[in-house]
Parts: structure tokens; C-alpha cells; sequence
């Protein structure tokens, strides 16, 4: 069982991208599971939001744990909240950050996932160029896809489809194959 | 169903019984519904109302009203209450409509219940009438009813006014006039009976809600208020009627004065009959020969301090109000 | 046809299956989304001749219901928590009328401290209520329960409450196989009221009933939900016949009759109690669930069945009776007092997972080993932090103006950082 | 315990509250009564006034003409001429103003004539009755013996029937084609009229005419005289005759000034009818002040509008020539109630005048009875027991002639009374009159359902117009004035179907009989809170103790 937890504020679509992860996985006949940590929901508040990802049914209703993907999507939660709880080193990590690792104060804690299994990238900046909105999701979403081969960029594509209306899917999806290309051409 | 004037009508202007309950001399359309031998008799013989019960009376002129209007499709509700207590004692009921008990605070939204399943079932002709006392109306089911108005359920509601909680051994409701006594407004102490500058008049909270259509009748007027339940019956939507329905228990006064009392309330002022469509006021039933506010109150235990020469003040307040009616709603 | 949605969405498109004629609603999280998407469903006119409308209060929208059935319509609403103590009154009189109404209940703490996650708290406050109470582990047994949920109040002539987890279920985006309307069809016939508010054969509902024959008005509510026991299972197979899936019925077990150690519970912590399980058992524990989906009527003769052969029940419940202790835990005491075939088994009562805290499978894991060593107590507040109640009990006795409780201990938790203000 | 099929919540058989029998409650009961309406009781004639209006109410003319002339048969006559003493009574004069009963009777009576209703007499009994004089209460004596089959005979002296209809009660007031036309009606019965046939010993006609009783109706005919001092220049005449004359169309007496004396009826006849003779001036002496007069006000009222004068409180002392002396009187304070006769204060006053007409009254003509000694005079007035018989049996008197208010509607009061006691007399019984109803008063009523309508004012001919002639000071009611006038009675003590109790019991506890039935009490559900009592409007219901 593959399990992500996605960190972030509220507002910046933390929990569609989980449910837009756990659609895509579905869409490519696997089990999948998403769920928000339920709280007030107010603009700008830490959220956390869960996925699991499994060949078999999934039962277990306790928060991800231990994430073997985490994803941040805001790199100031790094000061705020212990991001990593928990998090097995020998999953991923996906960081939206123009910054290095460094930088941001986690090299130490980073260091022990496999290089490969990191990718930072500033999917804030994609998402203004593609959706004209400081939403990073579904540019993550797309990197999440290169980093992890999790799920793929079709079924990606399928999901937002099917969550959003056609123009606002558009752009998203554009954004998605741009987070993809990026992670997908270092990867390679 | 008012008699047009003798201007108009040189021979059928009744002094003979104009506004008694039918009249051999009346064309059947003039007569009430109270008259006919066939009326449905909506509540009917052996339940156990108090003698002179006013309630008993203002439900039957309504339902049977509301009845002949939809042909006998209608469908009640009812708060709990001396209404509901006295027709379905168990094993019996007084009913013979279809009609539904839920609680005290809860008829409006019954009613609406009902009134959307009838839209869900696409009858258009079954009609749905709410009913309580002042109690359930202006207090506990207050938030139910101005529910109710804000949707527009297609509602008729009636209140039978009566001023207090009677069903519970008479205590204040919202609806107790200024001055009266009851259980929890006792005569004792430097202002005795219930509070002045208190209380709500639901009529006017209802216009304000823009219903279209609100109405207070009484007892004592059966041709104003069939003519009220069927003009009500005409519109669709959320209507509410307030019924003065004098209670002898409550009001210390003889089953035999009720609608005595009732004519009196009205022709004191202090109960003033009026229409209103969409929020604003379209019609008053005239007072026809003025009486002291004194007459009134006097037939009543509940404001024999009053009366006494240490409350004039009250007496004065109160016939403020009778004038402050006559007035507002143009009663002479 | 299988979609990955959440619980809510499920539900409302499984409640619309059922062809409702009237739905009231209010809103309360964490229900909210099961009836803003049945408002879609009717102004879109995807459900049709179905009045759905927002009144002004739980205690309208339960009232509106009753209004509603007794017209004879089928009829739905959901809530939670403080709403479902709002629309008490008219709770207990739907019941008492026998009307049968289905609503659902997003689970939810109750308040005070207002608190919007999820535990069973509302569900235990309306267990005498009359209405029967059904409880489920995950989506698909949500929106599969709602159809039979229907089936059930009208053959009874009462109301069932579907009790899903909030937030843990109503939120959470999975896979589910959604029927088809054909298939509903075929198991939910038409709705015909066993009474009837109508013109053409007027009937008083509601009438005042005296010392003389109350209680045999109550026995009959009493017995209705004993025959319910029966109706339940024979649905639960019907509905399997249909839609070729095993959902609903009075109890499930899950190695419950071949275990030592066996967990009751209900709803969708028994989903994380299996993920464990499925791990211990890999390690040569015995230990199975009984996973209570009727908890109203209560199948006392189905759990005992079921608990014959274990040694330790730890049953796990996410509401407790304050002064007292598990209510569960107590009805299990209860019925296994009754039941002559069980002596001498252990029964620990663990509270847990209140106000949506997270029941981990670790924490449940520590339960098992403990029962396993018979060191566990008979009464247990799972994740406890006692040092905070420690400091609290403190504070309360050397002052007597220590404040109110909910927030000293949010400030000793470092959860809020001011500073003491006197 | 087997399964319930129904709802629990409406099990084990809700029945009706018919089963709850609430009628045990009661301590009082209601019951329908017919009170007597205050216009019936005060009506001389005994008339059920509230009865006909009720059918006039519904446009039943013949229906209200055949109730009315079962006690009155001359509706025509008396709706011009009765001093409608019901009206005085009626409950409606405490509301508005009483209803115009008067004039519907007129109404009525003028249906009756338009329409030639006939009277139908009674299955012939062969017994034979002699009616000693055609006036109002010979007249109606003989036409309510004819209604109970037996054969009458009037006679009379004067060449024509109607007595002081005819003679006492001028035109104006009375349009003759009426009253002949209503007299022939009752000829048209098979009454046989002897006039101009004086009768001077009543056995011997009664045994010669075989007739089996006699009934004495030969009225007041002899006017009361006073000698003043003085030595008059002038006549000094009686009402009687100069009506009389006036009648006859003999000699106008009423030349000049004219000197009425007296305070009643009689003395506003002759002045209004000098007024219209011709007379210069007209004035009225009377001993009373105005208030005490025993004339109706509203014909002292036509009087001064016609333009009478009238001097109140005065007595005539003495004349002189043309010069009348009168002297002025104050009211007695002891007797301000009523009939007192001024006190003398020596204050003494003159007019002059050119015929001094007295109408201070007539007594008794007692010339016939010298022959028949059992028949006891005393005072002017033959002696009747209460069932008018004299002291001679089978010769009974009525009218003006016994000791009675006289009036023309007393009159036709005791022709019934009459015939009545002397059908059971020829039956060899005792005619017992029903007991009398409790009279209705306004306080058993509940006025407020009737509408508040002024009576309909008969229409007034001119004053200038009544002077020059004798043309009808009244005018007829139109059909539409008649039945509005009608239907302003409120039926009082007598249920007029207006639904009210049936309407207003709160435990439908009365059953409605249908149109004309009336209505019926379920004991079995009435609790006895007299609410129907209470708001029964014409007071037709009474709450009575329940035995318990």
C-alpha cells in the first residue's frame, strides 16, 4: 500500500489534490482512499490532507501515518508544523519551493531519502503561468506522477477532468504535464 | 358574504337576524356554512372541550369553512394543546378530516411537511391547514411559523387566540393581554396581572413577513369569518388567521358568555378585526356599537383588579389600547 | 457502476436511487454535502417529483418530515450532533408515530466543548428514542444501508437512522459500485404508508393516549424493533441476492467466533480494527471483530452467538455514558449476562476516539497486547493524556476560580499560547 | 402478542367521540320555548302580529292575511285606524324605533282586498245567534261565530253597518270603500245584516227570531253632557253627532270658531275634521296637560300641524254669549302619574267662540235593556262576567258597552272573545282561554345579529293637503317597504330559524330539523353552557334545572 499525505494551507487545494490522486489511481483500476485531517476550514490554516494507494481493497481509516510520499506545498509549514512525523525516508518527497533544500532548512532531514526519491520544483510559479492562480496542486500532482510512477499523467488527466468543468480543467491539466516535464526531465 | 348596503338592496337587507348564523330569509349563498344541514362538522359531538368553549367553536367555523371551500380536501395539523387534548382523547376523536398531532412547537412545519408532500404527489387540490393556540403560535412554534412564512408553503395557519396557556392550568403566553391575570401573572404586587408593554402581536409580525394574506376574526362574526377563511382559502401560499376564541376557564368568566365576550373584545376596540394581503392592510371589520372597555373587562375574573379604583392607571393604559386599535386599524 | 467519490456524494446519489418524494434539510457539518447534493439532484431535475426544501432549524426539518411521511410520502433528511439534540423532541415523536423516516446521521461529538469531529456521542443520545439505529464501516455499506434503510422503516412503519462516521466517512473519497436504478427498484417497491393522512379516508394521527393503554402503545414499539431483528437479516439477504453484495444485517463478524480476543464495535474504526487484525493474526494472534451494524434493535442473541467462544471482548466505543462508562460496553454485560452459554468471558470497556481523535492501529494494538497479558482494565480511556487531567484536577483544587476546564487544559496542551490572564 | 397491522401509534380501534356521551355534564338544560311577544300580549284584538309578520317577512301575504284575520277580520280597517298599542310594547322601540306593525296590517289588509280573500265560514252547527248592533264588536262577534258554523243575524238602527267605524272615525282616517268593502266580507260569510232596525226588548225578538244566544253590542252611543254656567249664545253640540252629521253629509255644524272640549281622541277627530270643513279656528281645551291627554300624541301632533290650536290645563267655567270663560289648572302633585284632572288655582281666562263641540265622552244607551231586568247596568256599563255573559243567560255584551278601554280594537277583541265563550256555552261548556305565555323582554334577547334600520315612515301626506279635504292622511306601504318593514321584527320569544344555536353550539349538540321544523337538542352531547340561550336572539330558548 502506497500512502501520501499532503501538507499545505487551506485554500491551496490540499484536499482536490488528494482526491484528485485517489481518482486517478481508481481510474487506473487500483484502490484508493483519500480524506482531508477535518477541521475548520478558513483560508490559510495548516491542513493536511491523505491518500492511500493499494492493489487490494483498503480498510484502515487512520490518518497516514507513515507517508511513503509527502508532499509540501507550502515550504513555510517547514517552521510551523513537524512535516516529516513519521514519514518513511525511503519514499518521496515533493517540495513546491524555488529554494534548495538548504535553503529551506531541511537538508539534514532530507538526507535521508534516496536522491531520487526528491524533487523540488516552483509549482507555485507554474500554477500562475498555467491557471493564473497561486493553486500548486495539480502542477505537484503532475510532478508527483514523474517522481513516483504512482499514477500517470493519463488517468491524472481523466481525474481533473472529471473534477472540474472543462475550462478550468484545461489549464489544470496543461499545469499538471508542465510539473510532469519538469521532474520527469531531471529524473531522466 | 356581508350584506350589501340597503341603497342597493331595498328588500334584502335583513334587520331580521342579519348577522345571526343563517336566516330562513337568506338565499343559501348568504347563509353561513354553520346554517346548512349538511355542513361537514370538521370536530363533531363528544369531545371534551370545557362548556362554552370559544376554541371548540373557532375550529369547527374554520375547518367546516376551509371544507365546503375545497370540497373536503383538507388536511390538518395540530399543536398540542387544549385543541388537540379535548378532541382525541383516547380511544376516541372528534375528527372527521384527516388530521395530524405532532407537538407544541412543531405544527407549522408539519403542515409544511405535509403541504410538500401534496406538491411531491402533484395534488393541487387537497389544501393543508395548521392549527394552535397562542402558545404554540406566538411563543414555542414562533420559529416553525415564521419558517413557514419566509418559504411560502402553501399553508393556511390558524391561530385561536385565547391569550395564555390554558391546556396547562392558564399561564402567560406572549399573546396574554396587558393586566390580566393568570397563574404565572397573579394580581399581587405593585403592577398586578400581566405586564404592560409586553407581549407580540403575531398578526403584524405576520404582514410583516409580506404572506399574502393575514386576517384576525372572532367568534362572534361567523359571516366575517367564513368570509375570512374563504378568502384566505383563495390564495396560495402561506396565510395566517387569528381567531379570538374567548376561553370561560382561563378568563373567569360563564360558558355561556363566550361569544358574548367575544362580540364585546371586538366592540371595545381591543380586539380589532382586520385583512391584509402582501403585507399590507386592506380592510377592517367595523365595530358596531361601540362599547366601554369597563363592559368588557368587567364580565372577566381574570381583570377584576382592574377594575378597582387603586388600577385606574391600567384601566386608562388599557383603554389607550382600545383606542390606539380604533385608530391604527380605522375600527369605526 | 463503480466511482471513486465520497461518502456524502454516495449517499445523496444512493438516497436519490430510493426515489424520495420530500426532503427537508438544515445544514450541520459533517452531514452538510449529503443534502446540498440532493438539492443539485432536484433542481437539475435529475430526482424528480421530489420536494427538497431548507427550513429553518433541525427541530423544523425533523418536524417537516413528520408532516411529510404522515402525508404519505417517502421522506429523508440528515443531520448530526447538536442538530439531531435540536430536533430531539420531534425525534422521538417521529418514532412514537411510527413514520417511517430515513435519516441519516453524520456522527459527531457533542457539545460543550463545541467540537465538529467525529464520535458517537449524538447516535448514543437518541438510543431510546424508538428509531432504529443501524451502523456502518464504509461507503459502500452507506449508501448500500440507505437503500435498505428505506425497504426497512416502511415495512415496519419506522424510522431508521443510518449512523456514518462523520468526517472519517462522509468525507473520504473511495472506490464505491453504485447500483442502478433498475436494480433499486426491483428491491425498494413503491412506498406504501400503513397510514395516511387522506380525504378520502380521514384518520386522527397523534391522539392523546391515557395510563389505560400507553404502555401497551409502548410494548408494541418495543416489539415492532424485536421484529425488526428478523427483517433486518431477511433484507440483508435479499438486497445480496439483488446487488450480489454482503451489506447491512445485524452483525458481522470477522473472526469473532474463532479468536480469543475479540473487539465489538461499530462503524468505521472496525475498518482499521481489520487492517490490524489481517497484521496480528499473520502473527499468530487470535483475535477477530465483531462489528455491530444494528445497534437499535439490539441483537443480543447475535452477539452472544457470536462471542461464545472468546475469552476477552474489548469493546471499543466512541461515546460513553458520562458518571457511568461505555454504554456499549454495558449493553454487551448486558446481554451476555442473559445468554447462558457465555461465563466467565472478560469484557473490557475502552472509550475512544472522542471528538475525532485518531484511533491508530497502534494504539489499538497495545489493546490486544494488554488483553492478551490480562492486564487489561475494565475500563479504559484510550490515548489518555492523564498528566494533563493531573495538572487540571491540580489547578482545580488549589483555586477555586481556576477557569473553565476546556481551555486550560487547550493552554496546557500548548495548543493556545496565552498567557494565564489573572 | 400477535402483530398489529396498523400503526401503533393509532391501534387498538380509535373509535369516534360519539361514544363520549357528554350530555352527562350538564346541570341545566336547554329547551326550546315560545315566549309571547310583547306585541301579541299587548294587542287588544289578541292578534299574533309576530306570527303574520313572520309570514309577511317571507312575502306570504295571503299566509299573513289568513293568520291576521283569524283574530281580526277588518286587517284594512284596523291598519288605518288601531292606536296600534303594539307598537308601544314592541322590543325593537329599545333598539331603533318599534316596527311599523300598523302599517303592514294595512299592507295587509289592502293585499286582501286587491286580491278578494274571502273569509270561509264554519261548518254549519244550526244554532242561531242574535247580534245586537254592527259595529266593530258586533261585527267581529258575528264573523267569528260564522268561522264556527253557527248562523248570525245583526241588526242594527242605523241605515248602515260599521257603527262608530262609520260614524265616530272621520274620513280622513278612514276611507269608507274600506270599511264597506270589509264589512260586505264578512256579510259575503252568510252573516245576515237587519239595518235600520232598532231593537227595544231583547228576549222578545230572541224568542221570535228563535235565535239560541244574543250578544249585546249596541256600544256607547250617548255622549256625556255638561250644563255651564252662563247663558250661551252658542251651540254647544257633542262629538258624536257632529260626526255623525259630518258623515251623513247633513248640515256642517262647524262654521267659525270652533271650541273642541276635551282631551281625547274623539276631540282631535272633530278638530282635525273642522280644520278641513272650513272651520276659522280651531281650538282644543283640555283639562290635561299635554302629556296626560288621553289622544294619541301623533294625532295631537297631526292636529297642531294642521294647524288646531290647543290650550292645556284649563276648564270651561262658564259661557256667556260667544265669550267662554275658562279657568286654568295645575297639576295635581299627587297624582302626576297619570289620569288626574287638573287642580282649580281661581286663575281665570276668556276666548270667544262660535260652536263649543264636547268631547269629554258618551256612556251606555240603555233603552233596550229596561225589558230584560237580569241584565245588570252599573255605571253606564252592562254587567258581564269574565266570559261576557250578562246576568240573563245566553245574552252576552261586548264592547263599548261593558266595562272596557274603548276602542275599535278592543272592540273586535271581544267579538272573539264572545264567540268563542258562546260556542262553548251553546256546547254546554265553559270556554277556557289558553294560559298565557311568560312575555319576552328585551333582556332575554340578544339584539346585536339584527341590522339597525330605521322603520320605514309611512308616507305623510302633506299637512297643506290634509286641511282641504278628506283625503287619507296615510299612505300605503309598496310591497318592497312592507316586507322591509316586516322583516325588522325580531320575532320576539319565538324562534324565527335564524341557525344560531344550531350554529354556535361548540358540541353540535343540536340537530336541524329542516325549513319550517325548527331544531331539536342532543341531550345525549350538550354539556348545558347555555351559549345557545345566551346568543338566541329573539330569546326562544330557555336554560332550565336538570333533574337530578
Amino acid at each position: 500500500m502506497f500512502q501520501i499525505r499532503i501538507h499545505g494551507r487551506g485554500g491551496q487545494g490540499v484536499v482536490s489534490a488528494s482526491e484528485l490522486l485517489s481518482v486517478a489511481a481508481f481510474e487506473e483500476g487500483k484502490y484508493s482512499q483519500s480524506f482531508p485531517s477535518f477541521g475548520s476550514e478558513r483560508m490559510g490554516a495548516p491542513v493536511q490532507a491523505f491518500a492511500r494507494i493499494n492493489d487490494t481493497s483498503i480498510t484502515i481509516r487512520e490518518p497516514v501515518m507513515e507517508p511513503d510520499m509527502l508532499i509540501i506545498q507550502d515550504p513555510t509549514l517547514f517552521h510551523a508544523v513537524n512535516v516529516f512525523d513519521g514519514a518513511n525516508t525511503q519514499g518521496y518527497l515533493l517540495i513546491n519551493s524555488s529554494k534548495t533544500l538548504s535553503e529551506l532548512g531541511i537538508e539534514e532531514m532530507s538526507s535521508l531519502y534516496p536522491k531520487d526519491h526528491i524533487a523540488v520544483l516552483p509549482a507555485t510559479e507554474l500554477a500562475i503561468k498555467y491557471i493564473k492562480q497561486a493553486k500548486p496542486n495539480t502542477v505537484l500532482l503532475g510532478a508527483f506522477a514523474a517522481l513516483s510512477q504512482m499514477v500517470h499523467m493519463p488517468a491524472l488527466e481523466k481525474a481533473i477532468r472529471k473534477k472540474f468543468p472543462k475550462k478550468i480543467a484545461e489549464p489544470n491539466i496543461l499545469a499538471a504535464k508542465a510539473g510532469y516535464r519538469l521532474i520527469d526531465a531531471i529524473e531522466r | 358574504m356581508t350584506q350589501k348596503n340597503t341603497a342597493e338592496q331595498t328588500v334584502k337587507f335583513y334587520q331580521t337576524g342579519t348577522f345571526t348564523v343563517g336566516n330562513r330569509l337568506l338565499d343559501e349563498e348568504f347563509r353561513t356554512v354553520q346554517a346548512t344541514e349538511e355542513r361537514s362538522n370538521s370536530i363533531d359531538s363528544g369531545h371534551r372541550a370545557c362548556q362554552g368553549c370559544g376554541q371548540a367553536l373557532g375550529a369547527r367555523y374554520a375547518l367546516d369553512t376551509a371544507m365546503r371551500v375545497t370540497n373536503n380536501k383538507i388536511i390538518a395539523a395540530n399543536a398540542t394543546g387544549c385543541l388537540e387534548v379535548f378532541t382525541t382523547p383516547y380511544p376516541e376523536t372528534a375528527w372527521s378530516i384527516p388530521w395530524v398531532h405532532s407537538l407544541f412547537g412543531n405544527v407549522a412545519s408539519v403542515a409544511s411537511g405535509i403541504a410538500a408532500t401534496l406538491k411531491a404527489k402533484g395534488d393541487s387540490e387537497t389544501r393543508v391547514i395548521a392549527q394552535g393556540g397562542d402558545g404554540g403560535t406566538t411563543d414555542i412554534g414562533f420559529a416553525c411559523l415564521s419558517g413557514l412564512f419566509d418559504r411560502n408553503d402553501d399553508v393556511l395557519y390558524i391561530c385561536y387566540d385565547n391569550g395564555g396557556y390554558m391546556n396547562t392550568g392558564v399561564q402567560r403566553s406572549s399573546a396574554t393581554p396587558g393586566g390580566a391575570r393568570t397563574a404565572t401573572t397573579m394580581p399581587v404586587g405593585e403592577h398586578p396581572g400581566s405586564s404592560f408593554n409586553t407581549g407580540k402581536f403575531l398578526p403584524a409580525i405576520a404582514m410583516a413577513h409580506e404572506i399574502p394574506y393575514v386576517a384576525t376574526a372572532s367568534v362572534h362574526d361567523l359571516h366575517d369569518l367564513e368570509r375570512k377563511v374563504e378568502k384566505a382559502m383563495s390564495f396560495r401560499g402561506a396565510r395566517y388567521i387569528q381567531i379570538n376564541v374567548p376561553c370561560p376557564l382561563g378568563w373567569g368568566s360563564l360558558p355561556a358568555h363566550t361569544i358574548k365576550l367575544a362580540r364585546m373584545g371586538v366592540e371595545s376596540g381591543l380586539v380589532p378585526l382586520f385583512e391584509a394581503e402582501y403585507g399590507e392592510l386592506t380592510q377592517s371589520t367595523k365595530i358596531r356599537y361601540q362599547i366601554p372597555v369597563e363592559d368588557y373587562l368587567k364580565a372577566q375574573r381574570r381583570f377584576a383588579h382592574v377594575l378597582k379604583p387603586a388600577n385606574v392607571a391600567q384601566l386608562e393604559t388599557i383603554r389607550a389600547l382600545a383606542e390606539k386599535n380604533i385608530k391604527r386599524y380605522a375600527l369605526l | 457502476m463503480l466511482q471513486q467519490i465520497s461518502g456524502s456524494i454516495a449517499v445523496a446519489n444512493a438516497v436519490a436511487l430510493c426515489r424520495p418524494e420530500v426532503i427537508p434539510c438544515y445544514p450541520i457539518t459533517p452531514q452538510t454535502h449529503i443534502v446540498e447534493h440532493l438539492s443539485s439532484l432536484v433542481k437539475s431535475g435529475q430526482l424528480q417529483d421530489c420536494t427538497y426544501e431548507n427550513v429553518e432549524s433541525e427541530f423544523a426539518s425533523m418536524s417537516f418530515c413528520i408532516g411529510a411521511s404522515a402525508a404519505g410520502a417517502r421522506t429523508y433528511t440528515a443531520t448530526a450532533s447538536q442538530g439531531l439534540l435540536y430536533m430531539m423532541e420531534a425525534v422521538y415523536n417521529a418514532s412514537g408515530l411510527g413514520l417511517p423516516i430515513v435519516m441519516t446521521l453524520g456522527n459527531r461529538a457533542i457539545g460543550a466543548p463545541i467540537n465538529i469531529w467525529n464520535d458517537h456521542s449524538d447516535a448514543m443520545s437518541v438510543r431510546d428514542a424508538g428509531w432504529i439505529q443501524l451502523f456502518v464501516e464504509s461507503n459502500q455499506q452507506a449508501l448500500d444501508v440507505h437503500i435498505q434503510a428505506f425497504k426497512l422503516a416502511e415495512a415496519l412503519s419506522l424510522p431508521v437512522m443510518v449512523n456514518m462516521d462523520g468526517f472519517i466517512l462522509t468525507h473520504a473519497i473511495t472506490r464505491v459500485d453504485m447500483p442502478d436504478q433498475e436494480q433499486v427498484d426491483r428491491f425498494l417497491p413503491p412506498f406504501i404508508p400503513r397510514q395516511k393522512l387522506d380525504t378520502e379516508s380521514p384518520l386522527s394521527i397523534g391522539a392523546m393516549v391515557g395510563p389505560d393503554a400507553f404502555t401497551e402503545v409502548r410494548y408494541l414499539a418495543h416489539h415492532k424493533q424485536k421484529e425488526a431483528l428478523t427483517i433486518i437479516e431477511q433484507q440483508a439477504e435479499e438486497f445480496a441476492n439483488i446487488f450480489g453484495r454482503d451489506s447491512g444485517g445485524l452483525v458481522k463478524s470477522y473472526f469473532a467466533q474463532e479468536s480469543d480476543i475479540v473487539f465489538v464495535a461499530m462503524g468505521s474504526v472496525v475498518g482499521t480494527m481489520q487492517d490490524l487484525i489481517n497484521d496480528l493474526r499473520s502473527e499468530g494472534y487470535s483475535v477477530g471483530i465483531l462489528s455491530l451494524r444494528s445497534f437499535r434493535p439490539f441483537p443480543a442473541n447475535a452477539i452472544c452467538n457470536a462471542l461464545k467462544n472468546a475469552q476477552q471482548v474489548i469493546v471499543f466505543e466512541k461515546s460513553f455514558a458520562v458518571g457511568m462508562g461505555g454504554i456499549l460496553a454495558s449493553e454487551i454485560h448486558m446481554a451476555t449476562q442473559r445468554y447462558a452459554d457465555i461465563q466467565g468471558v472478560q469484557i473490557s470497556s475502552v472509550i475512544g476516539g472522542l471528538g475525532g481523535r485518531t484511533i491508530t492501529k497502534q494504539s489499538l494494538r497495545k489493546l490486544v497486547d494488554k488483553a492478551k497479558q490480562g492486564d487489561l482494565d475494565a475500563e479504559v480511556f484510550m490515548d489518555l493524556e492523564a498528566n494533563t487531567v493531573v495538572r487540571e484536577l491540580k489547578r482545580q483544587q488549589d483555586e477555586q476560580s481556576s477557569g473553565p476546564v476546556a481551555e486550560n487544559i487547550l493552554r496546557d496542551m500548548g495548543v493556545v499560547s496565552a498567557s494565564k490572564t489573572h | 402478542m400477535t402483530v398489529q397491522h396498523k400503526p401503533f401509534a393509532i391501534t387498538l380501534d380509535v373509535g369516534s367521540s360519539h361514544l363520549n356521551k357528554t350530555g352527562s355534564w350538564r346541570s341545566m338544560r336547554p329547551v326550546y320555548v315560545d315566549r309571547l311577544p310583547p306585541c301579541n300580549k299587548a294587542c287588544p284584538s289578541g292578534e299574533n302580529i309576530q306570527g303574520w309578520l313572520s309570514l309577511a317577512e317571507e312575502k306570504d301575504y295571503q299566509g299573513a292575511w289568513r293568520l291576521l284575520t283569524r283574530d281580526n277580520p277588518f286587517p284594512a280597517v284596523m291598519g288605518r285606524v288601531c292606536y296600534h298599542p303594539c307598537e308601544n310594547t314592541c322590543n325593537r322601540g329599545q333598539l331603533d324605533v318599534p316596527v311599523g306593525i300598523n302599517s303592514v296590517e294595512r299592507f295587509i289588509g289592502e293585499q286582501g282586498l286587491t286580491h278578494n280573500w274571502q273569509f270561509h265560514a264554519g261548518e254549519d252547527t244550526g244554532k242561531k245567534v242574535m247580534v245586537i248592533g254592527a259595529g266593530p264588536a258586533g261585527l267581529a262577534a258575528a264573523y267569528h261565530l260564522r268561522r264556527l258554523g253557527h248562523q248570525v243575524t245583526i241588526f242594527d238602527a242605523a241605515e248602515k253597518p260599521g257603527g262608530m267605524m262609520r260614524y265616530g272615525i272621520p274620513k280622513y282616517r278612514l276611507p269608507r270603500e274600506k270599511l264597506n268593502a270589509e264589512i260586505y266580507r264578512i256579510e259575503q260569510m252568510g252573516v245576515t245584516l237587519v239595518l235600520n232596525h232598532a231593537i227595544d226588548n231583547i228576549e222578545r225578538s230572541q224568542q221570535e227570531g228563535n235565535f239560541d244566544a244574543v250578544v249585546v253590542a249596541i256600544g256607547a252611543q250617548k255622549s256625556t253632557h255638561i250644563d255651564f254656567s252662563g247663558q250661551s249664545s252658542i251651540p254647544i253640540l257633542d262629538a258624536l253627532s257632529v260626526l255623525r252629521a259630518i258623515e251623513m253629509e247633513k248640515r256642517n255644524p262647524l262654521i267659525g270658531r270652533v271650541v273642541v272640549y276635551g282631551g281625547g281622541n274623539s276631540a282631535m277627530d272633530v278638530a282635525r275634521t273642522a280644520i278641513r270643513m272650513g272651520a276659522q279656528d280651531v281650538t282644543v281645551i283640555s283639562r290635561q296637560e299635554e302629556a296626560h291627554m288621553s289622544a294619541h300624541p301623533f294625532e295631537i301632533k297631526e292636529a297642531l300641524e294642521e294647524g288646531a290650536q290647543l290650550l292645556c290645563l284649563r276648564a270651561i267655567t262658564e259661557i256667556n254669549g260667544q265669550v267662554i270663560t275658562l279657568e286654568r289648572l295645575k297639576t295635581s302633585e299627587e297624582h302626576h302619574s297619570g289620569h288626574s284632572h287638573g287642580v282649580a288655582t281661581g286663575e281665570l281666562e276668556t276666548i270667544s267662540a262660535d260652536v263649543v263641540v264636547l268631547a269629554i265622552g258618551q256612556v251606555l244607551n240603555d233603552d233596550c235593556l229596561s225589558a230584560t231586568p237580569k241584565i245588570v247596568v252599573k255605571n253606564h256599563t252592562i254587567e258581564v262576567n269574565n266570559m261576557m255573559q250578562t246576568g240573563q243567560d245566553g245574552i252576552f255584551a261586548i264592547g263599548d258597552a261593558v266595562p272596557s278601554q274603548r276602542s275599535v280594537t278592543t272592540a273586535l277583541g271581544h267579538g272573539k272573545k264572545v264567540a268563542r265563550a258562546i260556542h262553548a256555552w251553546l256546547n254546554g261548556k265553559t270556554y277556557q282561554p289558553a294560559p298565557q305565555n311568560e312575555v319576552v323582554t328585551l333582556d332575554k334577547m340578544e339584539p346585536w345579529y339584527y341590522s339597525d334600520a330605521p322603520r320605514t315612515v309611512q308616507p305623510h301626506l302633506e299637512s297643506m293637503r290634509r286641511k282641504n279635504g278628506f283625503a287619507e292622511v296615510l299612505g300605503d306601504l309598496d310591497q318592497d317597504h312592507a316586507t322591509y318593514e316586516a322583516r325588522r321584527c325580531m320575532s320576539c320569544g319565538n324562534c324565527f330559524e335564524c341557525d344560531n344555536c344550531y350554529g354556535i353550539c361548540p358540541d353540535n349538540a343540536i340537530t336541524k330539523l329542516g325549513s319550517g321544523k325548527g331544531f331539536e337538542f342532543k341531550y345525549d352531547y350538550c354539556k348545558g353552557c347555555g351559549m345557545c340561550e345566551a346568543e338566541c336572539p329573539c330569546g326562544a330558548i330557555a336554560m332550565v334545572t336538570e333533574d337530578i
